[in-house]
């Protein structure tokens, strides 16, 4: 049993400095990386982790910390995506106006759905925000005056940033949109930081753990439930906007289909839900993967070690490892949800936990 | 006499067609410790749920300090002055011991140090202070039962109702439960009581409510009841001489 | 006389609540030995443990020289150990007729399944009028009649009843305890568990007082009758 | 009123699969409590199958029925010992997510074995019809609804009059009574999942002369068995039967009453509605 230590020998809470100054290191590091990491595809790389990450944090303020498994995301996602591009290329509204009307939209719909479907518990919460999304792609593939059907939104390009007259950025190369992403990619985490440390983020668990206990504490489901779903359908939202502007193209194929939302989920469960370092360990692990099967880069390496190019073996790689990062992804939840339910970081901390021999020790967790 | 603080009147309850509470009336003064008695399925349980908002009443009606309570949610019944704990112990498991309480003291305040003092002051009243580290699903069981009751007087409540509070105690647990519960009494706090050591019950309870299959069987002093034939037979089987 | 069941130092926990200490507890063969105890006494979680739907923290459980705790469920009701439940436990969208049929799933029994429904409906002939009724549908006395008569389905050596007396009316309840004692009269060792004291003990040969999951008392079911432990037990006269 | 009369016809002849697919889905739920997110991919792993044995050997899709179901019963008993059975504790999130990963994990294996590209089967009957009253009706349609009709009567006969297949309704109605009986539960689980496997890939066997096959195709057929299988109440074998025939039919009248594209749109609206206002299903509650 760990002793007690008296109250004025024990951190005050909320003011973690360490994990603090970690974070303005980090983020100062990246700030100055596009100074000499000036590959456009390791750029690109970068970009998007930081997606990975924005999507992924967001998801947590309510799979995570509230306990609503939403495997719907992509309504969001989605609905970011399109109505950016949408006021963009349709009415001539800037990105950076057009993204406020974007995530409005999304919030208000979210708040909506939330309302309808938050009496729904478990399984079938899950199964409503499948078809709600589902109804929301559906609408995008078929609304052809508006949305343009299947053949989806190809941007012609961003209008330049200018404040006061002065350029900012023209968005033609991959450093504009590393910067966005890296600015959201810290808001998320700081909102993320911000919900723990508040009376939210003690009813959002309150939520996760029992809803019938945190009902009887005088918690409102509905009202939490909702506020947790808004936060994190305005980021999503946000995160799809950015996607939009970045790949220049949105069609219902590739932001709002259930594969979307699957992946946004699993960022997190990779990583470990309801922590704040989850998401980010999640995003480094799937992004790097993914581009490396689909850069070849396992394949080059594997006939660098000896493996025959020109085989049958060789040939069948060259052509098939490059689509294989869902197939990874699969076996990664599966591996994931038997042997490490808690992500790589609750796997970690396990390990960690093992090795100093203090196994069975209920102490306080980070998150 | 002083005016009620909760008024049952006639209450009903029905799932499909069975009435799991049927034409129950009592009221509690100010200050007093119920105990409300039965054998396994009497609708003890069903009665605190709609007492405490987690089924509107069939028919009949609730009120709290005179005000009707019928169909207002949980989280508004709490809000009001009335808290309940759960015969299934239920922590937030993977949050510690004093999230736990802040968790409830949150009710009254937004601040987040202004709840983390109160739910100290709370886990000093329970006697858990030296384990607010700890995970709460952790716990042992009498430690959780115990952290159930500070997390539910971090809510403020001035009627505390309290489901088979002692149910999977050692003797030892038990009675510090019953003094924590004898300790409340004297801050002023009403309680009602689920509880089927009887002799805990005989004990605590100013009155005692008697239900059996749904109906009030019987009520008064723990005297009465002790010595009521009807009482027996609910207990112990129709002794059939 | 040796015994057919016997249980010794039997220790049991729901997670860290621990709800048996060292229970020993004997059934010899041919008689009604019965458990009182008040709610949460731990009388369910015995049966609960013989019928292996839980499994022992420590101690041993034999029964007719096999050793229990190397048994899984099914294995244990194909020795002829059938529990009927506490709460019925009907197959709510099963007929009758059906609901008898599974008690006779154990394939040895399975020769005498016509024979047995016979003698089911003979013990309840309300059953034979209601074989063609769902389960669910039916009244908690008919249910009880029902969980009985499949239980005998199986051909028992040693019937375990939870709480068989639970939620029914006065009258049904002197019903029910007659038939337990037309069943034991027919040869079947019986061990039931029960609320109702004064009830069981009246039918039991022997008996065991549970409290808070200690075996407190034992002795011959008239003797404890006339204890006054008892009363103070149940109600801390 | 012809066209309401065909397209209602048609709907129900389809809805027949759906129900195949959507019995598949509850049999699983039933016994196990687990909601089975690789249903879908387990019926496209049928279709691929059948396109197999009709490629490669010349056997009819419906005829290679009794090769495929076999062959997928095992799979499916497979997944529950290896997989499924380590999870029935577990929260239903992560029973879900497990389930979607081996869906992903089908999926994709089979886009790397075959690539993406859409496949057809195309027997000498695919485009034959039937003409009868001014309606017509599609021979293969035809052909795999009497198909389902007469499975749908084995199983039910095999789970209301066979030991076994009561054993595994009494599983699912009540798992420690069914113990209590002496029921082996565990393999009532993998039984259930090899049938629930083998009736998903049967209805991928019956549709693959009518739809394209192609590995993605399972994700569509996963949300219409939930679809089905909440409409009918979760668990319920007749539910399923009944969710199926609504779904078809829905899907039918919607595709000519209102569009073809959106006709998904509305059994999916119907789909929340029925979630939110009868969550026992239509039938109310009922169990296998």
């Amino acid at each position: 049993m760990r002793p007690a230590l008296p109250p004025m020998l024990r951190a005050p809470r909320g003011a973690a400095v360490l994990p603090l100054l970690l974070f303005a290191a980090a983020l100062a590091a990246l700030g100055f990386l596009p100074l000499w990491m000036t590959s456009p595809y390791a750029l690109h790389v970068m970009v998007l982790i930081f997606l990975a990450v924005i999507q992924g944090e967001s998801w947590n303020v309510l799979g995570g910390y509230t306990g609503q498994y939403s495997v719907g995301h992509a309504a969001y996602f989605g609905i970011g995506a399109y109505a950016t591009m949408m006021l963009l290329q349709y009415h001539h509204l800037a990105p950076w106006w057009g993204v406020w009307v974007s995530v409005a939209v999304a919030v208000g719909l979210g708040v909506v759905i939330g309302s309808i479907t938050f009496r729904l518990r478990g399984p079938y919460f899950v199964l409503a925000s499948i078809a709600v999304a589902e109804i929301i792609r559906l609408i995008a593939l078929n609304w052809t005056d508006v949305t343009n059907g299947a053949e989806g939104i190809l941007l012609s390009d961003i209008p330049p940033l200018t404040i006061g007259g002065r350029l900012i950025t023209d968005f033609m190369s991959k450093v504009p949109f590393y910067y966005v992403g890296l600015a959201l990619a810290a808001m998320t985490i700081a909102v993320n930081w911000g919900v723990q440390h508040s009376k939210l983020g003690y009813y959002f668990q309150a939520i996760r753990e029992d809803q019938d206990a945190a009902h009887s504490l005088g918690i409102s489901l509905t009202f939490y439930k909702n506020v947790a779903l808004a936060i994190s359908a305005f980021f999503t939202a946000a995160s799809g906007a950015f996607y939009a502007l970045y790949v220049g193209f949105v069609d219902p194929s590739t932001v709002l289909t259930v594969d979307t939302s699957v992946q946004i989920v699993l960022i997190c469960i990779i990583g470990g839900i309801g922590t704040i370092l989850g998401p980010v360990v999640g995003a480094l692990v799937l992004v790097p993967l993914s581009e490396a099967l689909r850069s070849n880069v396992i394949a080059d390496g594997l006939f660098q070690l000896g493996v025959s190019e020109n085989s049958r073996t060789g040939q069948f790689l060259k052509e098939n490892l490059a689509h294989a990062h869902v197939l990874i992804y699969g076996v990664l939840v599966v591996v994931v949800i038997l042997f490490m339910p808690e992500g790589v970081l609750g796997f970690v901390k396990g390990l960690r936990r093992r090795f100093a021999g203090k196994a069975a020790l209920p102490a306080k967790g980070e998150a | 006499m002083a005016a009620p603080i909760l008024e049952i009147d006639r209450v009903y309850k029905f799932f499909g067609g069975l009435a799991a509470n049927a034409d129950v009336s009592f009221s509690m003064e100010p200050g007093t410790i119920l105990g409300l008695i039965g054998p396994n399925g009497a609708g003890k349980t069903t009665l605190f749920n709609c007492i405490t908002g987690y089924y509107p009443p069939s028919r009949g009606e609730v009120r709290f300090e005179g005000r009707r309570m019928n169909g207002l949610q949980p989280d508004k019944v709490c809000k009001l002055g009335m808290a309940r704990t759960w015969q299934k112990v239920r922590p937030l498991a993977k949050m510690t011991v004093l999230d736990n309480v802040m968790v409830g003291a949150l009710a009254r305040t937004n601040s987040l140090r202004e709840a983390r003092r109160a739910a100290l002051e709370q886990l000093h009243v329970v006697r858990l202070e030296h384990k607010e580290d700890h995970l709460a699903g952790g716990l042992p069981i009498g430690e959780r039962k115990k952290l159930e009751v500070a997390r539910v007087l971090a809510t403020q409540p001035r009627l505390l109702l309290l489901d088979e509070i002692m149910g999977g105690l050692n003797p030892a647990e038990s009675e510090e439960i019953i003094q924590l519960i004898l300790e409340l009494k004297k801050t002023g706090r009403t309680q009602m009581v689920i509880e089927h050591d009887m002799k805990a019950i005989m004990r605590i309870s100013d009155r005692i409510v008697v239900l059996n299959s749904g109906e009030k069987l019987a009520e008064g002093l723990p005297a009465e009841i002790v010595n009521n034939k009807d009482v027996i037979t609910a207990y112990l089987g129709d002794s059939l001489e | 006389m040796s015994s057919l069941l016997k249980l010794e130092k039997l220790s049991f926990s729901y997670g860290d609540l621990r709800v048996l200490w060292d229970v020993d507890l004997e059934v010899h063969p041919g008689e009604i030995v019965t458990v009182v105890g008040s709610n949460g006494a731990g009388k369910s979680t015995t049966l609960r443990n013989i019928s292996r739907l839980v499994k022992p923290e420590a101690g041993t459980l034999t029964f007719d020289g096999h050793d229990l705790t190397r048994l899984e469920s099914h294995q244990v009701v194909g020795l002829g150990v059938i529990q009927v439940p506490e709460g019925r436990r009907i197959f709510p969208e099963m007929t009758v007729l059906e609901n008898l049929r599974m008690g006779s799933y154990v394939k040895a029994t399975r020769a005498d399944r016509e024979r047995n429904v016979a003698r089911a409906f003979s013990l309840f002939p309300r059953l034979e009028e209601r074989q063609k009724q769902l389960g669910g549908t039916m009244s908690g006395g008919e249910q009880q009649m029902l969980a009985i008569a499949r239980g005998l389905m199986g051909n028992p050596r040693l019937l375990l009843l939870d709480e068989p007396s639970l939620g029914l009316s006065p009258l049904f309840v002197k019903n029910i305890f007659d038939i337990i004692k037309e069943i034991n009269r027919q040869g079947v060792t019986i061990l039931l568990v029960e609320q109702n004291v004064f009830q069981s003990l009246r039918i039991a040969h022997r008996a065991y007082v549970l409290e808070t999951g200690r075996v407190v008392l034992t002795g011959a079911g008239e003797q404890l009758l006339k204890d006054d432990h008892i009363k103070k037990a149940y109600l801390g006269m | 009123m012809i066209i309401f009369v065909q397209s209602l016809l048609s709907g129900i002849l389809v809805g027949g699969v759906y129900a195949l697919i959507g019995i598949g889905l509850t049999i699983i739920f039933g016994v196990m409590r687990v909601i089975n997110f690789a249903h879908g991919d387990l019926l496209m792993l049928g279709m691929y199958l059948t396109y197999f044995f009709f490629a490669s050997m010349g056997i009819d899709p419906f005829l290679s029925i009794v090769l495929t179901a076999p062959v997928m019963f095992v799979l499916g008993a497979f997944l529950q010992k290896v997989f499924i059975n380590r999870v029935l504790n577990a929260l239903p999130q992560n029973q879900i997510l497990l389930t979607i990963g081996l869906g992903l994990v089908m999926s994709n294996t089979v886009m790397l074995l075959f690539t993406s590209d859409y496949r057809i089967l195309t027997t000498s009957y695919s485009s034959s019809a039937l003409h009868v009253a001014g309606i017509s009706i599609s021979t293969p349609l035809l052909l795999s609804f009497a198909i389902t009709v007469a499975i749908t009567a084995f199983l039910y006969w095999f789970l209301l009059k066979t030991d076994t297949g009561q054993a595994i309704r009494a599983t699912a109605q009540d798992r420690d009574a069914a113990q209590l009986m002496g029921i082996d539960v565990k393999r009532m689980s993998v039984l259930a999942t090899g049938m629930g496997t083998a009736l998903a890939a049967t209805a991928g066997a019956l549709i693959s002369p009518t739809y394209y096959i192609f590995p993605q195709v399972g994700s569509s057929f996963t949300l219409k068995a939930f679809v089905v299988v909440v409409l009918g109440g979760m668990g319920s074998i007749v539910g399923a039967t009944l969710g199926g025939v609504v779904v078809g039919a829905t899907e039918s009248l919607a595709a000519v009453y209102i569009s073809s594209g959106l006709k998904e749109l509305v059994v999916f609206v119907l789909f929340l509605l029925v979630l939110l206002f009868r969550p026992a299903g239509l039938l109310g509650k009922s169990r296998m």
